[in-house]
């Protein structure tokens, strides 16, 4: 028995969107290049305040940085060694900015999907809970419970529970864990960010708020009567429409605002992700740092996005219909 | 059962015909009341800097009186500074209010024009609008700013622009889809049967008719948001500077007393931050259902 | 007074050289399953489409060849009450501010002048006073029509194009809407161009009736004689679906489920595969012939069709 | 509550149903269906025609048990008959039931209401689809569009029968399309509903609702917002099919021709009360020396043969549908109803009339039937 998943036409909408999605990072990469040497100030303050003033030795560095070539011909070259994996070196430490990124681009990720995961956990129940209407009193509580929630300010929630883990439960020792003793396996201190994030990032309330919008309109559907009519089921009807779809659009609609409250979590839990590298960049204005970031961000949400094309097209099959008269 | 029988001819008050505050949920009422207070508060704050109605100066040192407990002289104590955390407070909520409009004022009208612009007209104009819009949102709002601090060092209000900027494409997607919507209503195509001017149709029958409740919960999401950017900014240390009195440096301030005990300093403005946070949300939910008639029966 | 050729041709010719005249205080009934186009035609006439090509005459003028501000002027003169119910009124805006901009569009009045035109108007589609304080969707459909047509003649048209105004109303209210339209015409002079699939009310309204299938008109004659004496194969399955008086069926059975495919063009008259008459004359060639598509010819008094084999 | 005996071939009985909707703002119940009674024997087509808004299909809906939302009331009999037993849908419900609600006034006249609710779904579970089936006015909005045709029916036929398989379900399905009479069945299995036309649908709707061999079908204006060539077909797929599986109907519709061409017996509703009832040959038939005024005004109102040769004037019924909150006092028709004259005319203004008996199995509820 086959199934007709009409796989050339999603496959052409995936693509599409792939080039949409490169055409734009480079689209980003040109933009930030371009302000990077609009910005008023040197980016060689650092070497130059340090070192010499003899104009020479400028020109030298410069020469090494390849800031003597015209800013075409450097985007280029910048383009081509980011081809090559290649982000420069860190003004501050002098490492390659590449190798730095994988490495807190990977603890980011944890604590970004992680808390998206927290986030849903909490936010689905809730929406689908108070789209039946069944019970408003309960539904209202549990909405005004869901807003409380997504208004507590991210950073002061940290504290809070640390100091609940730390002084009352006295799980982990709070200053001697974090960066400079290295990443420490700690299960709690692993989850402690994750959850405090996953519940303050702000976006709970729009998450429900959305759901239930979608879900109300879905269950009142001629479809779903018709469902109920039969005697099948209404949720196995309205998943798809109902939840499936609003929650993948969520997700791909809230990753950069996750990606934003990690930069303020990360500095409250020493967690040593790419937040708090841009927190330290900004200080110094590690330019190379800044970029590879901003590029690294900028991926993280095409993968969102381009994932969330892939699952509407499998869902929804007008969508590979299209794609097939395109 | 009680049953009244009402006189041949007589009718029964239409929907319309009610006003709007007995037609509507009382939940919503209780929201939106909530969310005035919390406006109200903060514009208060504007008049009580002006009449010089503050209790204390909010950056006068007072190191006698460090970090007492609330009574009646300082309502909600001081700091390690013995800055009344009140006077701290109000004038705190002055640091996010004016450049948060000046924010969503610039989120709101070009995320209204783009999306007017690309839904009404569609064809290559909608794809290249929604192109910039893509590229802005594309990179994560903190990322960008972050650069923008990285590059310019730039005061509240320049931060607050980018903010606007990028909250641009989430408006205009909104209204988007909302012309849309009412394209394949089909009364675009018969206003313009009937002869109106199409910038009749896009301004009042479109916006004004139709798009009121979006662009007023997008003012009051934007609000709630220009909260949580400006403190944690000022958390971070990037936005206002000490001593200039912030929620968010407030409670970066206070962390370190956190451990030792002493809640209140940092906890203070974190309760005005959600309750502030908390105000704009549940007024944008009570206007939205308000305007967007979720009637019963 | 009015005449029109147009010729549409997108990848999916929507509606393909149609051409027909309609005098003035006439009407034209336009019929044809849902999809063949009829909407098109109205669309194409007011330009709210744009056509490939053609001409569309009004008063003398040809509106393809109008500039903007001009073609508002002209609008005037022709309105569309629109199929859909909703289509015209704005969800927020109660119905006295409907009319009021509707009269406000070609007329400026002021306030005694516009209570005046609208209560006239209200009266005109018998509509209750106090119902102007109402937003649409407080409205029973048949309110709601009315108010779509108060909305259209507010402008004091000449010709109207009525695409299909019964068709989402209950039987009991279509008669009144049909009646309305016919006193509106007399006392309005109006002409209509009545779009419908509702063969009855077609024949009773109008003077002429055009038959559309796929984008063609295939046939156009006097309303009498396209009910009673049709000559086209189509227009006669049309018509035997009718059913009158309780037991009396006439089947129409003989006309297969599928409706014609517009992705799937067919060679030669667009009809044959559904036809009766292509069926027991043993498929002759011509019908299928890609080159002998047949035109619409004048075959009596007024009556054109287009059939290799019309029905004598 | 004491339980009627219910005469054996009769599938379904409806002893006075109400079903009202309470308006918060407005404060008053929506009587949409107000003391309704009507039967359905096996093999017969009954149907219920009326204008939009008299509350015919919340009949439906509330025979169904679909009707879940909104507070209200819920109260009769609804006795259904199948495999010999006889069973009320509205058991155990206290005389009159609110269905969640806050106000006061409703509150008092709720009783053991979650508890009924829960009781009606489990008991509705094993109705709904399988003894009583439905298909819906506008067929292309009521199939699911995420879900192939062929999956659907599959769905509809391993809920309610034997077949357990999901290929031989899939068969199964194939063979009910083929019985609607579309081509190509087993390529249409995989097809999604968005591309099929309206006619399609309603077919596969049908095929859908017959598949699990229901003792009562119940058509929503299964016609409207079709063609007119589509809408014969319909019709006469669904007599044939009535015909070969002696299928029962409750067919509910605002379109006399459609009334005429399929019921055997026929309730006219009018602001949620049932105006007229009786077999159709006694309400039809010309020479049948009275019947309901709001009878004659529809069946007026769709213009004869002659009328359209002659370009008549249509005599349309006046006025509009009454809303039914307000309570009036007399006959519901009483504005709209032409045929009033001196004799009855303060009686209909004072008192609402009652059903009468007025031929065998011909009711009636107007003041100019009795003597």
């Amino acid at each position: 028995m086959k199934y007709t998943i009409l796989w050339k036409p999603i496959l052409k909408l995936v693509l599409r969107e792939f080039f949409i999605a490169i055409l734009l990072l480079l689209s980003v990469s040109i933009l930030i290049f371009s302000i990077l040497k609009l910005a008023p100030g040197d980016p060689l303050h650092i070497f130059i305040n340090i070192q010499t003033q003899n104009p020479e030795e400028i020109a030298a560095i410069k020469r090494e940085f390849g800031l003597d070539r015209s800013i075409a011909v450097q985007y280029l070259s910048w383009l081509n060694n980011l081809i090559h994996g290649n982000f420069g070196n860190s003004f501050r430490t002098g490492r390659p900015v590449f190798g730095e990124l994988i490495k807190v681009g990977v603890n980011t990720l944890i604590l970004t999907i992680g808390s998206m995961i927290v986030t849903l956990l909490i936010a689905i129940p809730i929406a689908v809970i108070s789209s039946l209407r069944r019970c408003p009193f309960l539904s209202w509580g549990l909405t005004l419970f869901a807003y409380i929630l997504s208004s507590l300010p991210v950073f002061w929630l940290g504290y809070i529970a640390i100091y609940i883990f730390t002084k009352k439960f006295n799980l982990f020792p709070f200053l001697s864990a974090g960066a400079a003793s290295g990443f420490r396996i700690n299960w709690i201190y692993f989850l402690l960010p994750i959850i405090v994030l996953g519940i303050g990032n702000g976006s709970i309330s729009e998450i429900i708020r959305h759901m239930r919008a979608q879900l109300e309109r879905v269950l009142s559907e001629d479809y779903i009567k018709a469902a109920k009519a039969k005697g099948a089921s209404i949720w196995r009807h309205s998943f798809k429409e109902g939840i499936l779809i609003p929650v993948t659009t969520m997700i791909a609609a809230k990753i950069p605002f996750i990606l934003g409250g990690a930069v303020v979590v990360e500095q409250v839990f020493n967690w040593p992700g790419m937040g708090r590298l841009a927190w330290q960049a900004a200080l110094d204005r590690d330019y190379p740092v800044i970029m590879g970031i901003t590029i690294f961000a900028a991926v993280v949400v095409h993968l969102g996005r381009l994932s969330q094309t892939i699952v509407f097209a499998f869902v929804n099959p007008q969508t590979s219909e299209k794609g097939e008269a395109a | 059962m009680r049953t009244r029988y009402i006189q041949r001819g007589a009718e029964v008050s239409e929907f319309s015909q009610i006003p709007i505050w007995r037609r509507a949920n009382k939940k919503d009422l209780i929201q939106i009341g909530f969310g005035l207070f919390v406006v109200f508060f903060v514009l208060s704050s504007y008049i009580t800097a002006v009449l010089h109605l503050l209790p204390y100066d909010p950056l006068k040192i007072n190191l006698k009186e460090m970090m007492q407990s609330p009574d009646y002289r300082h309502i909600l104590g001081t700091d390690f500074m013995g800055r009344d955390i009140l006077s701290r407070i109000i004038v705190g909520s002055q640091a996010y209010f004016m450049p948060g409009l000046l924010s969503i004022i610039i989120a709101l009208f070009f995320g209204i024009m783009a999306g007017l612009v690309s839904g009404y007209n569609g064809g290559m104009t909608d794809s290249i609008i929604s192109y910039i819009l893509d590229l802005i949102d594309s990179i994560p709002k903190m990322v960008i700013i972050l650069l923008a601090i990285a590059f310019f060092r730039p005061g509240i209000y320049f931060i607050m622009l980018i903010v606007g900027i990028t909250n641009i494409p989430t408006v205009a997607s909104l209204i988007k889809s909302k012309v849309i919507f009412l394209k394949k209503r089909n009364f675009i195509e018969a206003g313009k049967a009937l002869g109106l001017k199409t910038r009749d149709i896009i301004f009042k029958h479109i916006l004004w008719y139709n798009c009121k409740a979006i662009v007023i919960i997008q003012a009051t999401l934007g609000m709630a948001e220009v909260i949580l950017i400006e403190t944690s900014l000022s958390y971070l240390g990037f936005g206002v500077q000490e001593p200039e009195p912030s929620w968010g440096n407030m409670v970066a301030a206070g962390k370190d007393y956190f451990f030792m005990g002493d809640f209140f300093l940092s906890t203070a403005p974190a309760a005005a931050i959600l309750i502030s946070i908390l105000g704009f949300y549940l007024l944008g939910d009570g206007l939205n259902n308000l305007l967007e008639w979720r009637r019963k029966r | 007074m009015f005449s029109a050729l147009k010729k549409e041709k997108r990848i999916i010719p929507a509606v393909d050289d149609i051409s027909f005249y309609l005098k003035e205080k006439e009407t034209l009934g336009l019929v044809g399953e849902s999809g063949c186009g009829k909407t098109t035609v109205g669309k194409l006439i007011l330009r709210l489409i744009a056509p490939t090509d053609g001409k569309i005459v009004f008063n003398g003028v040809d509106l393809l060849n109008l500039r903007k501000s001009e073609l508002r002027k002209v609008r005037s003169q022709m309105q569309m009450i629109f199929q859909d119910l909703d289509a015209a009124l704005n969800p927020r805006m109660k119905v006295r501010d409907i009319l009021k901009e509707a009269i406000s569009v070609y007329e400026e009045l002021d306030y005694y002048g516009m209570n005046k035109r609208i209560s006239e108007l209200l009266n005109q589609v018998n509509l209750k006073k106090s119902k102007l304080s109402n937003y649409p969707d407080e409205l029973s459909g048949g309110e709601k029509r009315r108010v779509g047509i108060a909305r259209v003649i507010a402008v004091k048209p000449k010709f109207i194009i009525a695409d299909e105004p019964t068709s989402a109303l209950d039987v009991s209210i279509q008669a009144q809407v049909i009646n309305l339209l016919r006193d509106l015409q007399e006392e309005l002079g109006l002409s209509y161009l009545f779009i419908s699939h509702d063969l009855r009310l077609v024949e009773l309204i109008s003077n002429k009736v055009a038959v559309m299938y796929m984008g063609r008109i295939v046939e156009m004659g006097l309303s009498g004689r396209i009910a009673h004496k049709p000559m086209h194969p189509y227009t006669n399955v049309l018509w035997s679906s009718l059913t009158e008086g309780g037991e009396k069926t006439i089947s129409v059975s003989r006309l297969s489920w599928q409706a014609f495919d517009f992705e799937r063009p067919v060679t030669g008259c667009r009809f044959h595969p559904r036809c009766e008459v292509f069926k027991a004359r043993g498929n002759p060639k011509e019908c299928a012939d890609p080159q002998n598509e047949p035109k619409l010819t004048e075959t009596g008094t007024s009556h054109y069709v287009a059939c290799h084999f019309p029905i004598l | 509550m004491e339980k009627k005996k219910v005469v054996i071939n009769e599938v379904l009985k409806v002893e006075d149903l109400r079903t009202y909707f309470y308006s918060y703002a407005k404060e008053a119940f929506i009587r949409s269906v107000d003391s309704v009674s009507f039967s359905i024997r096996k093999g017969e087509v009954l149907g219920i025609v009326g204008e939009s808004g008299c509350g015919k299909s919340i009949t439906a809906q509330s025979v169904l048990g679909l009707i879940t939302d909104g507070p209200g009331i819920i109260s009769g009999n609804i006795f259904l008959t199948h495999n010999g037993k006889t069973i009320n849908l509205l058991e155990g419900l206290p005389d009159y039931v609110s269905v969640k609600t806050k106000r006061k006034a409703i509150l008092e006249i709720a009783k053991d209401v979650t508890g009924w609710l829960k009781r009606s779904e489990i008991l509705m579970k094993g109705i709904r689809g399988k003894v009583i089936s439905m298909i819906f006015q506008n067929p292309k909005s009521a199939l699911n569009p995420f879900i192939t045709v062929g999956e659907q029916i599959a769905e509809s036929i391993l809920l309610h029968s034997s077949i357990s398989a999901k290929k031989e379900a899939i068969d199964a399905a194939a063979k009910w399309l083929e019985r609607v009479q579309i081509d190509s069945p087993s390529m249409r299995l995989y097809d999604y509903p968005f591309g099929l036309s309206g006619g399609m649908c309603q077919r596969v709707m049908i095929a859908m609702a017959l598949s699990s061999e229901p003792a009562l079908l119940i058509a929503d204006e299964p016609t409207t917002g079709l063609d007119v060539t589509i809408q014969t077909k319909i019709i006469e797929l669904l007599k044939q099919l009535k015909e070969e599986l002696n299928l029962t109907i409750l067919l509910i519709t605002h379109d006399m021709s459609v009334i005429m061409q399929l019921a055997d017996r026929i309730a006219v509703m009018y602001g949620g009360r049932i105006v007229e009832y009786g077999l159709k040959r006694e309400i039809m038939d010309s020479s049948s020396f009275i019947r309901h005024p709001y009878t004659i005004a529809l069946l007026n109102s769709q213009p004869t043969v002659e009328e359209i040769k002659m370009k008549e004037r249509l005599r349309a019924i006046k006025g509009d549908v009454p809303d039914t909150i307000t309570l009036y006092r007399g006959c519901r028709f009483y504005e709209r109803c032409d045929l009033k004259n001196d004799r009855v005319k303060k009686k209909c203004k004072e008192a609402e009339p009652e059903m009468i008996e007025i031929g065998v199995g011909h009711y009636m509820r107007c003041y100019l039937a009795e003597g």
